[in-house]
């Protein structure tokens, strides 16, 4: 039954994160470079943090670069642990995390539908939630929604008493 | 499985069996599904993009809209999200008015998806008598917050107005109304019933290691014998002050988890009792100024609370102005709703697959956001 | 958990709902209405309401947009504009009652509208709902759920003992957290820039100290107030007075946020800040009369707007009245230098102890110069020419306000009465009250006026802060006579009571009661009832039009005479805003004037 | 000649009467059912207004087969009226009608299963697959049944059958066989499809089975011929275990009462899935059917 | 789809029945669907009216579109609509239908229904009360009795007009007939 700060000695020791911090009790976030992502997630499961809550990305537009954050927890040490990463905007290409857990596929694909983001071993990445989207993703910074929604719909104007200023 | 024996229905997202607007495109054979696969995204707003686009308060009242079944859980999640990264204190008496709060939303989702699981397999006198019961915590509601379904109650710092006593006295009749006649009559007219245990037992099962494997929390993980309950794991709000079991069940199939969803709702009905007897006077909304500038530190903050489905939660992040820089939404039955229909739906049979899709309680707004 | 047994007979139960009567709500004709506190259709008080659009800021669903109402006057404090809703968007989340800052828009318990035109779905709440039917009141805003902050910061001022010992500041100004959680409150509903006398962006240059950009709001401040350390301290303003936050709480202290942000901008990055680092020049020369805030706040932009600036004051120094006509404790000369030496720093030349009519005449201005902008304001002060004034222990408020600033030594006994109801008065009392604390060690001063105190000219917290510093009050007085004894000193002012100052029609015509006299022992008596100014320099030259005691001026502070602009007390009073308005203006005009764009 | 017109006048006289009483049974099934939802349920009436509407509604025909199916299936249904005892009305009453009743209704049954078979859509063809494997699950002991009354009476008739009860109560079936009379009420419940027993019409599993297809006239035709179904179903029960009646009222009234009874003991069940249902109807009814059977043999 | 209607009494009738006997599609759209069974069930029970779900478009006459429509289910709900048959009627709750609702500038739902399908009538609320829903059945009930619920003749009468707005938002809809 590890407490938060063991967690960080833990990962101190076998990775070398970017940034450990502890967040809130019961709460830490470790930041990690690309390359060792993968294998901190198959490490951690191995040492009792064996549930993926779910795969978050955040788009970070002026320093070019996609955040993807992975929530896991135990449910020995009833601790949380957000692992982020960075990874470049344009190519936007990572390792899959299918292989430790396979329901990381339908979040990998949900991120490919919102941010675009390729997922190198998940083959089956076309649409889940929209269909048939010819934009850019819109969850991405510079898709602007209201000047999409300004071009293709139109508001009504209850015939003209819909005082706009 | 050659092709000419094999045909394809559409199940949902039109169809009375299924949970909400959603569609399991699956193949059978004879009488058993072969393969199967979800047709989400027809409840699809882009939640999380209109959230970007609209100042901390107005997410109040666009995030209940998330899940329709539970809108209190998302006020929550988003209340204490903004007060994690913000470090924000609130007063103790909003603890368990917002406790309250939840457990009644428990009550009411619990007893409205009992009804649903009996709609599902032709019970359908139970389905009136559970939504008739749930019309009657919507009407305590409506006298606390304002409105029926979506409260837009619990506010980031608080809650929006302090429960008045008589609620509270309504509050505690209505508990007893509930534990003394209606589950009783529930009791003998379901889960007495030879038919319906012969319907749900051993139907739809997910052991614990699946369960684990797949991230499903709540009673999908509970029926298999395991008490986790994020109201112990991780207490939030008064959860700390109140004594309650997790209820469990042993095999982790529809019957369980149905058996699960009533006895959560008993041990509701405990917690509330508890917390209007304690609870403490003082004011319920923190002063964090004008409601216009609410404004929190750069940051960012992963916070999760027990829905009655499971773990449901926000993966906020602020970057320091008046907007959410971005807000993830992580429904309790998304793993299920996606993963779960394309591993564990093959092999049940046609006549279970609305009880499959029921008893686990696939909420289609919560993955497609 | 009860043990589940399975029996055939269990679910029988459900026989003894056949004798029992069913619980259904037999809606239309039974209906259990909403609960207290439901959220139905919006109302709103029409009168009530001032249209300052909050709620249309709060709108989630940008479901209320303001519409005009032509039968609503837009006078002071309010604007014709009321809430319209279109319920083709809301979503009766109740925001907008928690928000709204009069506390006039409401929700009815009223739910059910149908229609078979999309078109209806939008209404211009007023007492009744969209269904024109009277409905009980649902949801109201509560302490708990006010979305407004309504406390101000107080503001740390120094006690009334330590401030009466000097002329340091009294008021300290406010920290940095301070400032901007006082920032906060603001909720940018700009009725305080219609109301301002200068227009300035006020909600724009607060939103700067709220996002900790103070250059954004020096630019702001600067578009309509050349003079902001002055205004920051001294402004009466009415902006606060018409906040819409005053309704409900306490107004937004706006003055004092002005006096934030320019206080902590040093004045060397004022230029880079302000963009007047070089300006190019357009060769036209153009005269200023007196360098009171009018005058400055002409130079001020006609320099930004390239024109050669000459200012001739009679005085040894610039500012005016705000110099010697306001002490220190409330405008600290280092502030007002602030601001002067920064229009200095543009270009523009001051030309000290020079009055205009005896060492230079107007007709010289007029022809060295393409056009001349009086503002010489009024300096004399005015007697109540009651028997005994003529005695030398009558003084004039103005001249002992002039000698004080100047630092010269000032004529004060241990007794002494102020006649006077306005700001001078009581800057005149308060000066005079340190005064005599530093020489006698005690305040004795008796400040007497025709207003009672509801109506007396002078700020509320003014008279409070007089009050708090030893000065007594006699309102309603009228000065009957001042009795002098035998070696030329002076017994007592004799008083009686001042039943009206106003007539019906509002013109200032006082109305007394003889009968009730009350004597006040003094050896002094200051009279502070007025300003005069001494407009001869134009008169003996020039034929121009007055209105009333006023020069006529227009929009431009255009007099009748085309090259010759007028501003300040001498065109329109009372207040130092006012006087940079004038200033402002006549710049326009004078900028117009000069490129024939104004006849 | 006068007496085929008798006949053909008696023959419509009966089928209008079977309809109408079987849609205000529907009407009353709906009102009791909604009692115990502790609601109040559709006016009686409702079922009249239903077919009426369905009438005037439009209809979208899938093909010749689909037509045909639904005529076929109201069709039988008329011709087994013909050979049942309502009250004192009789049409034909020789030897034989109880076989003749029996195979006319698989005729109804197949007529609906040929004409979803034409609609083309899946969730119909499962439907009626349940429909023909829930036939074969009640027509077992409901045939050993009817053998034994025959063996035992020594008449095929249906008429001959109810005349040998004549005479007081006690010599009813009813009380006679009691446990045979039991099994029937069963079956009963399984023939009409009500609720243990309707996986063949389940709505939130295949889309309310056979008739998803079908509107308009279509429905209104099913509806038809639901309401005659009934009708001939409970005629049989009484006729055969409570003794018939001399005029139709008492037999109406004998037939609600059974009506009644099965709606208030069919609401409470959540439905079989087909295969539990089958199994059900083989192991207990099936077994004292046989037990009954052989009873009367010895 | 050529309906012939016989005018004079028998269409009184009809419609008369219509009135009297109303199916309601049990699919919800949107999240406004959650008011629906309080409606339809014990506690405030739609079936004293004649109102009853129906388990499939052929069954149905009344479409409810419960809130806001996403581009993907405006798509299946053209094809629900198609399959109905007529006399059918589609009502529009909420704010969502009339001018976007709270996704007023959401990237995938639609701003105004009518632009796609004939509506007959708009019930104000988000979502709209149970006591709401009933006004505005009863209130649609009278229009059926009166012949006034014309909204599929409006659908024939201007095709083109829908056609290009439904392929406005959706690129091509497989048509039926």
């Amino acid at each position: 039954m590890r407490n938060e700060k063991d967690l960080l000695q833990l990962m101190n020791a076998h990775f070398e994160p970017l940034k450990l911090e502890i967040k809130r009790k019961q709460n830490v976030s470790v930041e990690f470079k690309k390359e060792e992502l993968i294998q901190a997630l198959s490490f951690l499961k191995s040492h009792s943090y064996r549930h993926l809550s779910t795969i978050s990305c955040v788009d970070w537009p002026e320093e070019g670069e996609f955040e993807l954050v992975y929530h896991l927890f135990s449910y020995d040490d009833l601790i949380n642990i957000s692992l982020k990463t960075r990874i470049k905007r344009d190519p936007g290409i990572f390792q899959t995390a299918k292989e430790i857990w396979p329901v990381a596929e339908f979040y990998e694909r949900d991120i490919h539908d919102f941010f675009g983001v390729k997922f190198k071993g998940n083959d089956n990445l076309e649409e889940l939630i929209l269909e048939n989207w010819q934009e850019i993703p819109p969850m991405r910074k510079d898709f602007d929604t209201r000047k999409f929604v300004n071009d293709k719909y139109e508001w009504r104007d209850y015939n003209g008493q819909k005082h706009t200023d | 499985m050659d092709k000419n024996t094999q045909t394809e229905i559409f199940f949902g997202p039109n169809h009375p069996g299924v949970p909400g607007n959603y569609g399991i495109n699956y193949e059978f054979e004879g009488d058993t599904v072969t393969s199967a696969r979800a047709n989400a995204g027809h409840l699809h707003r882009g939640f999380e993009k209109l959230m970007e686009e609209r100042i901390w308060i107005k997410n109040t009242a666009l995030v209940p809209r998330i899940c329709v079944e539970e809108p209190d859980i998302n006020e929550m999640v988003y209340a204490m999200g903004f007060e994690a990264i913000g470090e924000i204190e609130v007063p103790r008496r909003a603890d368990y008015i917002r406790s309250i709060i939840l457990e009644l939303a428990r009550i009411q989702g619990h007893i409205f998806s009992i009804g649903g699981n009996a709609a599902g397999i032709g019970q359908y006198t139970v389905m009136h008598w559970g939504t008739l019961t749930r019309d009657y915590l919507l009407d305590i509601f409506e006298e606390i917050t304002g409105a029926r379904v979506y409260h837009i109650y619990i506010r980031p710092g608080g809650v929006r107005q302090d429960i008045e006593d008589e609620t509270l006295d309504k509050i505690l009749d209505l508990m007893d109304e509930l534990e003394n006649e209606r589950f009783p009559d529930l009791q003998k007219a379901l889960f007495e019933n030879p038919n319906a245990q012969k319907r749900w037992q051993g139907k739809a099962v997910i052991t614990k290691e699946e369960a684990i494997e797949m991230g499903a929390t709540g009673p999908v993980l509970r029926a298999n014998g395991v008490p986790h309950d994020l109201r112990k794991m991780m207490p939030y709000a008064a959860y700390d002050d109140v004594e309650f079991e997790v209820p469990t069940g042993e095999n982790g199939d529809a019957w369980d988890r149905i058996k699960i969803a009533r006895d959560d709702m008993l041990q509701s009905i405990k917690i509330i009792r508890q917390l209007i007897n304690k609870i403490p006077d003082g004011p319920v909304q923190a002063d964090l100024g004008n409601g216009l500038k609410y404004k929190i530190p750069k940051g960012d903050a992963y916070v999760k609370i027990e829905s009655k489905r499971g773990e449901y939660g926000y993966y906020m992040v602020s970057d320091g102005s008046l907007k959410p820089y971005r807000v993830h939404v992580r429904g309790a039955s998304t793993p299920l709703g996606l993963y779960g229909v394309r591993e564990f739906l093959p092999g049940t049979r046609i006549a279970d697959v609305p009880v499959w899709a029921k008893s686990l309680g696939i909420c289609p707004p919560e993955f497609d956001r | 958990m009860a043990n589940d047994k399975k029996s055939i007979f269990s679910p029988v139960t459900a026989f003894k709902n056949l004798v029992k009567k069913p619980e259904t709500v037999r809606y239309p004709a039974e209906s259990n209405d909403a609960a207290k506190r439901y959220r139905g259709f919006h109302i709103n008080d029409l009168e009530e309401c001032i249209g300052c659009s909050t709620c249309q800021e709060v709108c989630v669903n940008d479901a209320i947009s303001m519409v005009e109402m032509l039968d609503v006057p837009a006078e002071e404090g309010q604007r014709n504009e009321r809430p319209q809703i279109d319920y083709g968007r809301c979503c009766w989340c109740g925001l907008c009652v928690d928000v709204c800052t009069t506390g006039s828009l409401e929700m009815s318990r009223d739910y059910s509208y149908i229609d078979l035109d999309p078109d209806t779905f939008i209404v211009t709440p007023a007492e009744n709902d969209i269904n024109q039917v009277e409905h009980p009141l649902g949801y109201l805003r509560d302490q708990s759920s006010d979305l407004l902050d309504l406390k101000r910061i107080e503001m740390e001022m120094l006690e009334p003992e330590e401030r009466i010992d000097s002329f340091i500041e009294i008021v300290e100004g406010f920290s940095k957290e301070q400032a901007e959680k006082e920032a906060s409150r603001c909720v940018e509903c700009e009725i305080c820039t219609e109301t301002c006398p200068a227009n300035m962006n006020i909600p724009q240059y607060i939103r700067g100290i709220f996002d900790d950009d103070l250059e954004e709001s020096l630019q702001q401040i600067y578009e309509d107030n050349p003079l902001p350390e002055v205004c920051g301290r001294v402004c009466t303003h009415k902006c606060e007075g018409v906040c819409a936050l005053s309704h409900r709480g306490e107004a937004i202290s706006i003055r004092w946020l002005k006096r934030y942000a320019v206080d902590n901008v040093d004045s060397a990055e004022y230029k880079q800040v302000l963009g007047t680092e070089k300006i190019e020049q357009n060769n036209k020369k153009v005269a200023v009369v007196g360098a009171g805030p009018a005058g400055l706040s002409a130079a001020h932009y006609l320099s930004v707007m390239g024109y050669q600036i000459t200012v001739y004051e009679s005085k040894e120094k610039a500012g005016g009245m705000m110099r010697y006509g306001i002490p220190e404790y409330r405008l600290p000369y280092d502030a007002l230098d602030k601001d002067i030496d920064y229009i200095e720093s543009l270009g523009v030349n001051f030309v000290f102890n020079t009055r205009v009519g005896e060492d230079i005449e107007l007709k010289e201005l007029h022809e060295n110069y393409d056009a001349v902008f009086a503002a010489t304001g009024l300096h004399n002060g005015r007697s109540t020419r009651v028997p005994g004034t003529e005695n030398n222990n009558v003084y004039q408020a103005v001249n002992l306000l002039a000698d004080i600033a100047r630092g010269k030594e000032v004529p004060v006994t241990k007794r002494l009465v102020v006649i006077g109801g306005g700001n001078v008065a009581m800057d005149i009392a308060r000066s005079m009250a340190r005064i005599q604390k530093d020489k006698y060690g005690e305040v004795d001063i008796t400040v007497t006026s025709l207003e009672t105190e509801d109506i007396m000219p002078a700020d509320q917290e003014e008279i409070d802060e007089a009050r708090e510093e030893g000065i007594v009050f006699k309102p309603g007085r009228g000065p009957k006579e001042i009795e002098i004894n035998e070696d030329g000193s002076l017994a007592h002012l004799c008083t009686n009571c001042c039943v009206s100052v106003f007539d019906e029609d509002m013109n200032f015509n006082p109305t007394y009661d003889n009968s009730d006299i009350e004597n006040y022992e003094c050896d002094m008596v200051i009279e502070a009832i007025g300003q005069g100014g001494d407009n001869s320099y134009i008169d003996d030259q020039f034929e121009i039009e007055y209105a009333g005691p006023r020069i006529k001026i227009n929009d431009y502070s255009q007099t009748s005479v085309n090259w010759l602009f007028a501003g300040g007390d001498i065109a329109r009073g009372p207040d130092v805003i006012n006087a940079i308005k004038t200033g402002h203006d006549a710049a326009v005009g004078i900028d117009k004037y000069l490129n024939d764009s104004l006849k | 000649m006068i007496d085929i017109i008798y006949r053909i006048g008696h023959f419509v006289l009966i089928t209008v009467f079977s309809m109408a009483l079987g849609l205000l049974f529907m009407g009353i099934a709906r009102k009791i059912v909604a009692r115990i939802q502790k609601r109040y349920g559709p006016p009686v009436y409702q079922p009249y207004l239903d077919v009426l509407k369905l009438f005037g509604k439009d209809a979208i025909t899938h093909g010749f087969i689909f037509d045909f199916g639904a005529i076929m299936a109201l069709g039988g249904v008329i011709a087994t009226l013909f050979f049942i005892p309502l009250g004192s009305w009789q049409l034909y009453s020789m030897e034989g009608t109880v076989i003749l009743v029996i195979y006319l209704l698989a005729i109804a049954s197949l007529g609906m299963a040929m004409g979803t078979v034409g609609s083309g859509n899946p969730q119909a063809s499962v439907g009626i697959s349940r429909a023909l494997m829930q036939m074969l699950g009640y027509e077992l002991p409901y045939l050993v049944i009817l053998f034994a009354l025959i063996y035992r009476y020594q008449t095929s008739s249906v008429w001959g059958l109810m005349q040998a009860q004549a005479g007081s109560f006690l010599n009813w079936n009813l009380f006679a066989y009691p446990l045979m009379a039991a099994v029937a009420f069963v079956v009963l419940i399984g023939m009409m499809g009500k609720k243990p027993f309707d996986s063949m019409i389940a709505p939130s599993e295949i889309g309310s089975g056979p008739v998803v297809e079908s509107g308009g006239k279509y429905l209104g035709m099913l509806l038809l011929q639901k309401s005659i179904t009934i009708i001939i179903e409970l005629a049989l029960y009484v006729n055969l275990f409570l003794g018939g009646a001399e005029n139709i009222l008492i037999f109406t009234f004998k037939m609600l009462i059974v009506w009644v009874l099965a709606t208030m003991f069919g609401s409470l069940f959540p439905r079989f899935r087909i295969e539990d249902g089958i199994k059900f109807f083989w192991k207990w009814p099936l077994g004292i059917a046989i037990l009954q059977a052989i009873y009367i043999i010895t | 789809m050529n309906n012939n209607f016989v005018k004079g009494s028998w269409q009184e009738i009809l419609d008369w029945a219509q009135n009297k006997s109303i199916n309601m599609l049990h699919y919800c759209t949107g999240c406004g669907a959650i008011e629906l069974p309080p409606t339809m069930t014990s506690r405030y029970d739609m079936s004293r009216f004649g109102i009853g779900p129906a388990a499939t478009p052929r069954q149905a006459d009344l479409l409810l579109v419960t809130g806001y429509l996403s581009t993907k289910t405006l798509r299946r709900l053209i094809y629900t609509y198609e399959q109905m048959q007529a006399p059918k009627f589609v009502v529009g709750f909420g704010s969502c239908t009339i001018n976007g609702g709270m996704y007023w500038d959401s990237y995938n739902t639609i701003k105004q229904l009518d632009k796609y399908l004939p509506v007959e009538m708009y019930i104000a609320g988000c979502m709209p009360r149970p006591e709401a829903i009933l006004d505005g059945l009863l209130k649609l009930k009278k229009m059926i009795a009166d012949g006034e619920a014309d909204g599929y003749q409006r659908y024939q009468d201007n095709l083109e007009y829908y056609h290009q707005n439904q392929e406005a938002v959706l690129g091509e809809v497989q048509r039926t007939q």
